[in-house]
């Protein structure tokens, strides 16, 4: 019977080479898999290139990776927080690079890559700084730009529920880029508030099917960053 | 007394942007004082609001004591959703935006042209941290794109003008804007007003606005 | 109180004018909206371009819709039917175009054309004949079609739970088609098996959003296409 | 005793293929002797069954009392789902075929040219109606592609051949051939003999293929 489930956090994460392209889902801390990224932190694979909305809270989760110098390039659409310097300091100093992206190209960019398109026209950012060196067509009389698809080595997730073949769903707006990015990793990493058996997960509310998961680890009481943060905790 | 003081506070000017949104409308309220619309909206309307973060049907902010980490709008503000909500992912979300489907987005501004340009991500800021998020998104996809906005900075630089000087989110894009101290709406031929603030002057709103300001 | 509800089927496709393009769920008999579809029959309007993944079984539903002359081109995938010689005859003898895309390029096509993309390169049918007049470019050594998204005036859905917001859920594979064809239609026309109150369908669960939903109408107890055709009945 | 008589038959074929797919597997079985496929896999093994109308986790057909129009495969016929099932969209289902997601499919033939390249969807008969389906997706984006198929033709042609002749479905896409007299791999010099059915010489497994036939 196939069985996606692995013991920890640190074994799940433990197949992550160093230079490798890294999914990490979450908008802002809403879906933000904390426990998987602490991992990583502990695990030590260096040079990554980090895609996430945001570029971390605090100093702790995506912020804490950055802060550890694993990360050597972010691709993401709002690098900007109220309450973390991690991001523009090792932007400022130049230890870190940043590729700019759209929200919605990005999320189009995964989809893309996932669904075996690797390459799309889009309406969005014609005629502003992140046009420049893409190509522009016109069709039917309004341009657009050619934008590649992106597919990554892992993706980092944190989901509601698990079963063992993989079988998804997620909480609120927790779900945002986590369902793309699990279509469009190769090996995908999920941390599950709860592990359900088969069966459990109706057929019709799954939201990613099981064929996009690869190892699956319970953290039943996951952090909450914000609380994290207003106490002052940094990780490691 | 300073135009700004005068004019519409802000609470008015998203009142007034209200007003020109049609009953039934599916609606993207950018951060600031466009979320304020949602407070004003006319009675026997009823708008139906997106958060690109995955939720359409977004109801107001939660209350302190009923805050949910997983439940946030695109400001990362913890938010409800009203009975007949519904969840999705960013592709999705952003299929919505980028295909046309939202039919008004209300969005703050740096600067607007005469010609429709906004510019609102960036002041091109040398050391400053670039970050779109997804108004590059919204203004290209979004049926009709209303901005709200002071009319002029903090020290008095106009923020509507004949070409934006810093870089743009999108060419073209603006419909029409709702200031403290005017609603201008763009057209082909440029700005044009439409009304002005109670006390205030066609005279004044052309005096602080760097592009010709055409009557209707 | 946004309410998307309509009286009867015939009011509901009563805004279907003639020459339209009209996207019709379903992927053989799962989820085709029979009622709707023979209500468009009734309606008369003509010229249609009627996008489905086949051509219609025996006489009724979308054959019927065929056979009445009222669709002067088909775009699907797998025109072909063991029990219905109804496309077949209107084709051969030149009263129905057809284009031939194949189904995932379908699907997509109607996925970018909803989502803003107006073209999108594809790995499907390269070096086949239906790679004929199509731009062919290299992508990191592999070769991919230009395809064009799709967008329709109509789509004409059969659904299993909608509420009065437009949001809606499917039963099993008869979800196929019909989410991306609500999203690539200006006006989608629903029948749902139940209309239920808002806030009945849980926010997770929801399949299409409202905001890709125009009119629904119920039927509660729609036909069954493989029993209309046992019977031998057709439309009218 | 012709060839056809002899060799595998239809459940042997589709159990030589079945051996040839991991544990695991994410599998999208074609209409005709591959669906067999799923009753011949070999025990302690799982395989999970794509159908590209939309289901994850198909089960057997189902029986003649619990057919369910709505839970179908992509040759139409009723079926069922396993414990741990997903249904989803046409679009997802074919993200999971194009972005090579799928393990292994297994498809039928017209013909297999030595290069790899497949005809399977249209004889190019003038007047014949053409359909295509899911065929040029699924050869273009599954990691592996596997062809069941009689050698010959029922008029006794070949259909492993130097060059199809007819309308192909893809460029250089399958992986193995398992017919009735053989297991045949494509590989860069052409078609290599992997095995035979049982008293069938290779001899007479190169009289029945219409290009070079390398052994391994």
């Amino acid at each position: 019977m196939i069985d996606k489930r692995v013991g920890s956090v640190a074994e799940a994460v433990s197949v992550i080479k160093d230079g490798a392209t890294v999914l990490i889902g979450g908008f802002g801390e809403a879906g933000s898999p904390i426990e998987l990224i602490h991992a990583l932190i502990d695990h030590g694979a260096k040079n990554l290139t980090a895609v996430n909305n945001n570029c971390g809270n605090g100093e702790v989760g995506l912020a804490a990776l950055i802060a550890s110098g694993q990360v050597s390039k972010m691709i993401c659409s709002y690098p900007r927080s109220a309450n973390s310097m991690v991001f523009p300091d090792a932007y400022r100093s130049g230890r870190v690079a940043l590729e700019l992206v759209p929200q919605g190209t990005l999320a189009e960019r995964l989809r893309c890559g996932a669904a075996g398109i690797p390459a799309f026209y889009t309406p969005t950012a014609v005629g502003t700084p992140l046009a420049e060196g893409k190509e522009l067509r016109e069709f039917d009389g309004k341009h657009y730009l050619l934008e590649r698809g992106l597919v990554a080595d892992f993706a980092l997730i944190k989901c509601e529920r698990a079963d063992p073949l993989g079988n998804l769903t997620y909480n609120k707006t927790a779900r945002n880029f986590s369902p793309v990015m699990c279509m469009a990793a190769k090996t995908t990493i999920v941390q599950a508030r709860r592990v359900v058996e088969r069966g459990e997960i109706d057929p019709e509310h799954v939201v990613t099917p099981g064929i996009f998961v690869d190892r699956i680890v319970e953290v039943a009481d996951p952090a909450v960053e914000s609380e994290l943060i207003a106490a002052g905790r940094r990780y490691p | 007394m300073s135009a700004s003081s005068r004019g519409w506070n802000r609470d008015q000017m998203a009142a007034r942007a209200a007003a020109d949104i049609p009953d039934g409308a599916y609606v993207n309220l950018g951060i600031g004082i466009p979320e304020l619309v949602a407070e004003h909206v006319p009675p026997g309307r009823e708008l139906i609001y997106h958060t690109e973060n995955g939720l359409l049907g977004m109801g107001p902010p939660a209350a302190a004591d009923r805050r949910d980490y997983e439940l946030i709008n695109a400001g990362k503000k913890p938010v409800t959703a009203i009975a007949g909500a519904a969840y999705f992912h960013h592709a999705d979300s952003f299929a919505m935006i980028r295909g046309g489907h939202l039919d008004v987005c209300v969005l703050g501004a740096l600067q607007v042209a005469q010609n429709g340009d906004l510019a609102n991500w960036s002041t091109g800021e040398t050391g400053a941290i670039p970050a779109v998020g997804g108004a590059m998104d919204l203004v290209a996809g979004v049926k009709t794109v209303f901005v709200i906005t002071k009319h002029v900075t903090k020290t008095g630089e106009a923020k509507l003008v004949e070409r934006c000087s810093f870089p743009l989110t999108g060419q073209g894009v603006v419909a029409r804007v709702f200031t403290d101290l005017a609603v201008i709406d763009v057209t082909e031929k440029g700005f044009v007003l439409i009304e002005t603030a109670p006390g205030i002057s066609a005279g004044e709103v052309r005096e602080q606005t760097a592009a010709p300001l055409y009557s209707r």
